[in-house]
């Protein structure tokens, strides 16, 4: 079993309109070492996946229809609460998009990573590597000190002095970096990153990918990075899982999903991004919207968008093909690997 | 954040010059003749010009306003028309009950209503959330002088827990002056049997009196708990796993508390204004009812003294807010 | 082309817009408070309008007295007994509504209007402007606002119009501030500077983009001041400023009927029930309104 | 050329009476000179920041230069009287970033579609039956519908919603079109549509297009000249081939680096190895 | 709802907390024998030659002295500082022998020295109750003859002269010149007693208490058992009468009809229903506007509910004319009109006004219940000759400055005139003289008539022809109809059943007199 495994996952959410089904039988595993890109447009599901994970996404009026997480072997839909708290901050970190609005704004940074340090050391007292009688001080001021450390290591300049400044007085690459720092604070296996350049400058988002893939290097971090953007992901991650309104329609190693996109979906987002052999006009977007998550259409939800549907398409939801191993396509046009290939 | 303090401070001159030239231009501008009254019913043309005079209201406006401003840096507050008495002594006799009855109320609102506003949010659509929203909405509802006249009548008549009005038995001499707080003065002179009896002739009228803030800050806390529980920072403190209650307690509350500051501040003078309803039905000896009396007979150097004072105070305790407020939330201070 | 496809259009914008109304129809039954608030506001809507045709002795309304039945305690004949003139009270009580709303409508009304402008102006010019209306407005705020009702109210005279207008104008600096607030908030936003971007004048932007947008917080601080002003019509009325005999107003029954309070309860119990009942279905719709309208309370 | 910007220079002074401390000001716009000609598609980028959204501001008379000239079609629009100012208004149009944003979710499509027009009334002469018409045309233009004219900003995604602010644009006729960063709000496959849309457009009508973005690939598809711009100076200027192959400046070298390409063999890192 | 039993078998499991909540109070005051009187009046001047008010005039009556005393029902001046007196047959000069042992609280003797400069005192200020004896004594009328005799002669008679003189108190000149300052001592005064009355002032809190304590050492003899005494602001007639009900007061001075009915048969509790010489009517703008017509006034007079009048007053009994019942040439027999419509109507029909559809205004006294209660009583009698009313509550400055001139003047104006003094020139001067007009008392009834017998009456020494006067003034004004004779309300006072040696008297029976009474 993977370190990271998701079964079949269904969520479903109440709202004024009725129950929309926003994750519609999600599979992925992700081992240590990997980083996995989920990519998909607005809408999609890949940041509920990411909150279920975490299970944080608020119920009601989410609800699991079926399916099941499995991180380490331990099954987190059925975990209680406080054993999720445990999992969280100490095996599962996260960061999300906006590093403004990401930070308390009325606590200096050290408080609230010393306190996550703290949590930490509650569920792994090699953490702070204190004895089990250490005082709270004692306890306080090695979170402190692991904490300015971890400042250092993300790349904060002067982590010393700044670990006693306010959010507001760093920049927003430098938010990120403390963001990312506070993740790590637990030694987390699991990385979840919910699109976590997408509000900086490229410049500084060169920087902050840089610095993910020295983590993960570093600690044979799992990476569950979530983004829409191609470019990040190609750049970045070792695997990619496409998603389209609550399903993973392709995934696999980065290489082979981007060289030989399969799935018609994969193939239009693609194309849709501007790149230098372009000529003007060229562009090809994909017609149409995102389906209606409350009436979903039955059978392949890109159906009705597809440039290529077929009347079947419309009719059940496509089995899922490995086109190469590892590299599997949820689409009936998609050849399974080993059979005549094109 | 000294010198955010420093600015707050300096701020705070242009502020009561405004005020005091508002109270003036106010109390000029409102009809009636209060000389004409003060003369009394059977006083002659020339006895009125005199005492117009005597008080200076024979001169233009700008001179008088000029005496006036004099006046109050000076300590002199000018005297009731009619009862000749310096605004300022009657002040200092009326003010400290007042100033104990809004304090006590305030502090009993803020200690129940950040809590519950609190706790309100935390369980919203539960039960704590209902009856929290029920009561206070009830609680704001409530008009004071029929709250008050039901605690008296209930507490007080009916059952005879309490006194049914007054700040301290009559037959009783207080506790030395020191404060002018009965509280305080019967603890400062070492006299828990004062303080036990200033305590309860305070219940029923802090009570009615507290209700209000107590109802108001509640939803405050809850609306701006609420809104802060959205924030982003609260879902990455949830994700990095700190316990529900250091999140609320600390993280939650520190940023909720700054709005709900504000309404502490804003109620705190609104109540020094306000309490001429409980003050009436609990006779207590304070400055509304003092201003009711000047207001009722036009008679206007203590309604100008204590709309002053209420002024001055309300812009003092907002200036404490302000800088509390500076202290929760570092952008403001760093500014 | 135009002409055909225009009806269309306008019949699936309807639907739309009924759409929007269910949805917030929804969100407002959602909380059952609201519901009872409604239905209290109407109530009172009800008697205000309706009442001096329904009450079983009109007379009294405008003054009619009948001593030989003073002081008679509730019955079927007086559901809410007489009082010190043998007047009937449920008859006082439900004609006070009449005076609760309109007062209380008025200077809701009058204290909106007045503090829209200022602080339309204010927050939209910025500046020595913003300057100059927002320090008046806070001087104002630091002002005793009863205190100062009660001064101006004594000074104009007794009168409902008197008292309407004493505390009209101590209610405007919320407004003002409210508005102000909204206003800047609003002229940052984009849509608004692409007005500005396309020539628009001052008067289009605050009357077609501005102030549209900021109408909701303003109807839900006005439904819930309206508790407020009713309250402080009361408390005037209570004070002993405020309406002229025989204007049945509530607070002013309260005050001449605590007195006779308690073996004569039912002098005082009922008017001030009529005004915790006002204020408190006037909280509640607000509360509810404010679920609906005010997107930043919401979830 | 139709705009011609010289020596432009915008500084901020802070913001507040601080009498106990000193005054601060930040140029945000340094020495500013461009020149767009007739039809093309010219390209700003830079990081946020920069000074790009100041430019625009500049251009379009909501900010207040310091010192400098803006010459729009022979007319130094910094020195024009406000009545000129408005009249010129309709000739430079704006489409704002965020469609979500730029759009009164109180109005009507039709009703947003058509304020420009009555704003213009009197260089445009249409009467309320012709705005509607020329409405319902704008939005056919734009790939909308007349289904759509009685809705509110809400019920569309953020394609349409772009779509019905550059209708909004278009709708007295401008000649210059400022584009603020307007696909960076939206998911690349609609992105694609309006990028799609944008060259029609100006193929149809003959715009003239000032193109801000920070998205170096957006740039180099729509544009054809471009400007560097960094922390108010303008670093580098010239054809896109030439910058995107050959830049001259460390800015550009370093943006150019930083963009990443969805082409996994580009990346920096050894990412295969980790699979 | 409020039961009774209820609370009685409340009272005992709740007397603990009671306790402890409020001390030992009864024990404490027990032993200090202090008397707690209810009222809500405050004192805000102390100066015997300024404050006015029922309150005032109680503390000035305790803490000072006057030549004479007031006592009995009806009211006889007796020795105070005076031990004696003799007046001339003209009634223009009295002489005072003062009583030897009379001690101001500083005891400095009580002179005849004193008694001048406090005359002189009250005619320079000319404020308080100068009025009283203003044109009746000049700066030199008052005139020692030795150190314990004063004589005072009379600019002209006054037959109530004995009847002012207890509100005439007399000042220690020798605290006052001390302290004179630049304004008569009015500072000092305001806040200090320079008397030689039995009590003093221990504590005063404005607008909440003031306590007073018996002085030691005073020079009168006898009187009560009490030790002190608090004069207690309470502003609410039933905060009042609850605390007289539970024994937190003594005395509440104010109350109401509905009060006094409540405290009916409470055990512990006195009630005090007595006639006084207050008379209340309504008068009518006899000079300017509708009611300047006499037909109307009488038709408004006949239309007048009585009746109701008297139902809403409660504790009263109607007037029958201008002058209270049993006051010196009262005359029972007078024809007063009382309700009846058929004679309304046709007063209505010879006015102006046949067909009424006329507005008239009121204006009365905001928060005094009892005139708006007549108010509505006149608003309901006028629709019956279809004659509107508005009624305008105002406070009372601004009915005194309405009164100024028949302009300005409402076309009622509700005035209770209480007698300062037992005397009919009182209110017949005082309501009726046009020399009064433009002030609250009379503001514009003008009647060279009235004013004749007016005149002839209070310079008239011999008792019945005074009488006979007072009797053709009463039918004078009766005929004039200026005013709606309303009702003489009777004194309540609520008094607990432990205080002893109370003895009512018809003027200002709420400024009650401290030194008789006992605590049991």
């Amino acid at each position: 079993m993977a370190f990271l495994d998701i079964r079949d996952l269904h969520l479903a959410m109440r709202t004024f309109e009725g129950e929309a089904h926003v994750l519609n039988g999600i599979n992925l595993s992700v081992e240590r070492g990997e980083i996995w890109g989920l990519v998909g447009e607005t809408g999609c599901g890949k940041s509920l996946t990411g909150l279920s994970i975490s299970r944080l996404v608020p119920s009601p009026p989410g609800r699991y229809l079926r399916g099941e997480i499995r991180f380490a072997g331990q099954d987190l839909l059925a975990t209680p609460e406080d054993g999720m708290r445990r999992l969280r901050g100490g095996h599962i970190g996260m960061i999300f998009q906006d590093p403004t609005t990401n930070l308390n704004p009325a606590f200096r940074i050290g408080e609230q990573m010393v306190d996550v340090a703290l949590h930490a050391d509650a569920v792994d007292p090699a953490i702070l590597g204190l004895a089990p009688g250490a005082s709270r001080r004692q306890r306080r001021v090695e979170a402190r000190r692991l904490a300015i450390a971890m400042l250092d290591k993300v790349g904060v300049p002067d982590a010393a002095r700044r670990i006693d400044d306010y959010p507001h007085q760093f920049s927003g690459g430098m938010r990120q970096r403390v963001l990312i720092a506070m993740a790590l604070i637990g030694k987390p296996e699991l990385l979840i990153a919910d699109e976590p350049t997408t509000a900086l400058d490229v410049s500084v988002q060169a920087q902050i990918l840089r610095l993910i893939h020295s983590l993960v290097l570093e600690y044979q971090l799992a990476v569950l990075l979530i983004t829409h953007n191609l470019g990040v992901v190609a750049q970045l991650c070792t695997h990619v899982a496409v998603m389209y309104a609550g399903n993973i329609i392709e995934s696999g190693p980065v290489r082979p999903v981007f060289r030989n996109p399969t799935h018609p979906y994969t193939r239009a987002l693609m194309k849709a991004v501007p790149h230098a052999t372009h000529r003007r006009g060229e562009l090809q977007g994909l017609p149409g919207s995102v389906p209606n998550l409350f009436t979903p259409p039955p059978g392949c939800r890109l159906a009705p968008r597809c440039p290529v549907a077929q009347p079947r398409c419309a009719e059940r939801v496509p089995p899922t093909i490995a086109v190469s191993p590892g590299h599997d396509v949820a689409c009936v046009l998609a050849t399974p690997a080993g059979s005549a290939a094109a | 954040m000294l010198r955010f303090a420093v600015r707050r401070i300096v701020l705070l001159v242009p502020v009561i010059v405004g005020l005091s030239l508002l109270i003036f231009a106010i109390a000029r501008l409102l009809p009636g003749d209060p000389v004409t009254l003060a003369a009394g019913p059977n006083a002659t043309q020339a006895e009125i010009a005199d005492l117009a005079r005597e008080f200076g209201l024979d001169q233009p406006l700008p001179v008088q306003y000029w005496h006036y401003a004099t006046g109050l840096v000076t300590g002199d507050w000018g005297q009731s028309i009619f009862t000749r008495r310096p605004v300022l002594e009657d002040l200092k006799a009326y003010l400290p009950a007042t100033l104990e009855l809004v304090v006590v109320a305030m502090v009993l609102a803020i200690v129940i209503g950040i809590p519950a506003g609190l706790l309100a949010a935390v369980y919203r659509d539960r039960w704590p959330d209902y009856v929290s929203r029920v009561v206070s909405l009830g609680a704001i509802s409530m008009p004071r002088f029929f709250l008050g006249l039901l605690l008296q009548l209930g507490l007080a008549m009916w059952l005879g827990w309490l006194p049914l009005g007054g700040r301290f038995p009559l037959t009783e001499d207080p506790p030395p002056f020191v404060t002018g707080f009965l509280t305080i003065d019967s603890l400062w002179a070492g006299d828990p049997h004062a303080f036990g009896v200033a305590l309860a002739y305070l219940a029923l009228p802090a009570f009615a009196t507290c209700l209000s803030p107590l109802a108001t800050i509640t939803r405050m806390m809850r609306a701006t708990t609420l809104e802060v529980l959205q924030q982003d920072y609260v879902l990455t403190e949830r994700a990095l796993g700190l316990s529900q209650r250091l999140i609320i307690f600390k993280y939650v509350l520190k940023n909720a508390m700054s709005s709900t500051l504000t309404v502490i501040g804003l109620y705190f003078g609104w109540l020094l204004g306000g309490t001429v309803l409980v003050e009436t039905v609990f006779d207590w000896p304070g400055i509304g009812l003092y201003a009711t009396k000047a207001i009722v007979t036009q008679d206007f150097m203590p309604v100008m003294g204590v709309t002053l004072t209420i002024g001055v105070l309300f812009v003092a305790v907002n200036l404490v807010v302000d800088l509390l407020y500076g202290l929760l939330n570092p952008k403001v201070r760093y500014e | 082309m135009s002409a055909s496809a225009t009806p269309d259009a306008r019949a699936s914008a309807v639907a739309a817009r009924r759409q929007n109304w269910r949805r917030a129809a929804y969100r407002f039954q959602q909380s059952w408070l609201s519901i009872v608030g409604l239905a209290i506001v109407v109530l009172l809507f009800v008697a205000a309008v309706a009442g001096p045709s329904l009450v079983p002795y009109p007379a009294d309304i405008a003054g009619g007295i009948n001593t030989a039945t003073r002081f008679e305690a509730p019955s079927i004949a007086h559901l809410f007994g007489t009082n010190e003139l043998g007047q009937d009270v449920f008859t006082l009580v439900i004609a006070g509504a009449r005076i609760s709303l309109l007062s209380g409508v008025a200077v809701v009304v009058l204290g909106a209007l007045a503090g829209t402008i200022v602080g339309a102006l204010a927050g939209y010019y910025g500046g020595w402007t913003d300057e100059i209306l927002m320090r008046i407005a806070d001087l104002k705020l630091t002002l005793p606002s009863l205190i100062l009702a009660m001064a101006v109210a004594a000074a104009l005279g007794a009168g409902l119009v008197n008292t309407i207008i004493a505390i009209a104008l101590t209610w405007w600096p919320g407004y003002a501030r409210l508005v102000r607030g909204e206003v800047i908030a609003k002229k940052e936003e984009l849509f608004v500077q692409v007005a500005q971007a396309l020539g628009a004048g001052t008067g289009r932007i605050l009357r077609r983009h501005i102030l549209p947008n900021i109408v909701s917080p303003i109807i839900v601080k006005m439904s819930l001041d309206m508790g407020f002003a009713i309250l402080t019509v009361a408390s005037l009325g209570f004070i002993g400023i405020g309406v002229k005999p025989p204007t049945p107003e509530w607070g002013s029954l309260l005050s001449i009927a605590r007195n006779y309070m308690p073996d004569y309860w039912w002098t005082a119990m009922f008017p001030g029930l009529a005004i915790f009942l006002a204020v408190f279905g006037f909280n509640l719709l607000g509360d509810g309104l404010r679920d609906v309208l005010d997107p930043r309370a919401r979830r | 050329m139709i705009l011609r910007i010289e020596n432009l220079t915008k500084t901020f002074r802070s913001r507040g009476r601080r009498w106990l401390g000193p005054q601060t000001s930040f140029t945000a716009l340094n020495d500013v000179s461009l020149s767009i000609g007739k039809g093309e598609s010219f390209g700003l980028v830079g990081e946020s920041g920069s000074g790009k959204t100041t430019l625009t501001r500049c251009i379009l008379g909501l900010e207040r230069i310091t010192s400098g000239r803006i010459v729009f079609d022979g007319t130094d629009l910094t020195t024009l009287p406000a009545a000129e100012m408005r009249r010129m208004r309709a000739r430079i149009q704006i489409v704002f970033q965020d469609p979500y944003a730029s759009l009164n979710p109180r109005m009507l499509v039709h009703d947003i579609i058509a304020e420009p027009m009555e704003i213009h009334q009197d260089t445009l002469g249409l009467g309320a039956r012709q705005r509607s018409d020329r409405v319902i045309e704008l939005l056919e233009l734009v790939g909308l519908g007349a289904q759509h004219l009685y809705r509110y900003p809400h019920e569309f995604s953020g394609g349409q919603r772009q779509r019905i602010g550059i209708a909004r644009a278009l709708a007295v006729n401008p000649e210059f079109l400022i584009l603020d960063e307007p696909t960076s709000a939206l998911d690349v496959s609609v992105q694609a549509q309006v990028l799609n849309l944008l060259h029609d457009l100006q193929q149809k009508l003959g715009l003239t297009y000032l193109f801000i973005s920070h998205d170096l690939g957006v740039i180099r598809y729509i544009c054809d000249r471009i400007a560097l711009i960094y922390r108010g100076d303008i670093v580098e200027e010239g054809g896109v081939d030439d910058i995107f192959e050959r830049p001259s400046s460390d800015y550009a070298r370093m943006l150019l680096a930083a963009m990443p390409e969805p082409d996994p063999a580009k990346s920096p890192f050894n990412t295969e190895a980790a699979g | 709802m409020f039961n009774l039993t209820r609370r009685q078998s409340l009272t005992g499991a709740t007397a603990l907390v009671a306790s402890a909540a409020m001390g030992g109070r009864a024990a404490h005051a027990q032993a200090k024998r202090i008397l707690v009187i209810a009222s809500n009046q405050d004192i805000p001047n102390f100066d015997p030659h300024i404050a006015t008010g029922y309150s005032a005039s109680m503390l000035l009556r305790n803490t000072y002295d006057s030549l004479v005393r007031t006592e009995g029902t009806p009211p006889k001046p007796v020795p105070q500082l005076a031990a004696s007196w003799t007046a001339s047959a003209d009634g223009t000069e009295y002489v005072f022998k003062l009583d030897p042992a009379a001690r101001f609280h500083d005891g400095t003797p009580v002179t005849a020295e004193a008694v001048r400069y406090s005359f002189n005192r009250l005619l320079r200020l000319n404020k308080g109750n100068a009025w009283m004896v203003a044109g009746i004594v000049d700066e030199n009328s008052v005139q020692p003859v030795d150190a314990a005799t004063v004589k005072i002669r009379l600019v002209k008679p006054f037959a109530a002269f004995l009847q002012v003189l207890p509100w005439l108190w007399i000042v220690n000149p020798k605290a006052v010149d001390a302290n004179k300052g630049s304004d008569d001592g009015q500072t000092y005064l305001r806040s200090t007693i320079a008397g030689s009355g039995a009590w003093r002032v221990r504590r005063a809190e404005a607008g909440n208490l003031y306590e007073f304590e018996r002085v030691e050492g005073g020079w009168q003899q006898g009187g009560g058992n009490l030790t002190g005494a608090i004069w207690k602001i309470v502003r609410e007639t039933s905060t009042q009468r609850l605390m007289v009900g539970r024994g937190e007061a003594h005395i509440a001075v104010d109350l109401t009809s509905e009060d006094m009915d409540a405290l009916k048969g409470r055990p512990g509790v006195v009630s005090i229903i007595e006639p006084e010489y207050r008379t209340f009517s309504i008068k009518m703008n006899t000079r300017h506007g509708p009611l300047a017509d006499i037909n109307l006034r009488r038709a408004v007079s006949w239309a007048f509910n009585y009746q109701a009048m008297l139902d809403a007053a409660g504790y009263a009994q109607l007037m029958t004319g201008p002058l209270p019942d049993g006051i010196l040439g009262f005359d029972p027999t007078l024809a007063v009109p009382r309700m009846n419509l058929d004679k309304a109507k046709e007063f209505l029909a010879k006015s102006d006004y046949a067909k009424g559809g006329i507005k008239l205004v009121m204006n009365y006294v905001s928060g005094l219940d009892q005139q708006r209660r007549w108010g509505l009583v006149l608003l309901d009698s006028l629709r019956k000759l279809g004659i509107e009313l508005d009624i305008k509550p105002m406070i009372w400055p601004d009915m005194v400055a309405s009164a100024r001139s028949p302009e300005t003047c409402p076309d009622f104006f509700p005035v209770y005139q209480t007698a300062n003094y037992g005397d009919p020139d009182n209110i017949a001067f005082a309501a009726y003289h046009s020399s009064r007009n433009g002030g609250w008392q009379n503001p514009v009834y003008s009647s060279p008539k009235v004013d004749d017998l007016i005149i002839r009456a209070r310079s008239e020494t011999d008792e019945a022809k005074r009488k006979e006067l007072y009797v053709a003034f009463q039918k004078a004004v009766v005929e004039d109809a200026p005013d709606i004779f309303g009702v003489l309300e009777k004194r309540k006072l609520a008094m607990r059943s432990d205080v002893q040696n109370f003895h009512f008297t018809p003027v200002a029976s709420n400024a009650i007199e401290l030194f008789p009474l006992s605590l049991k």
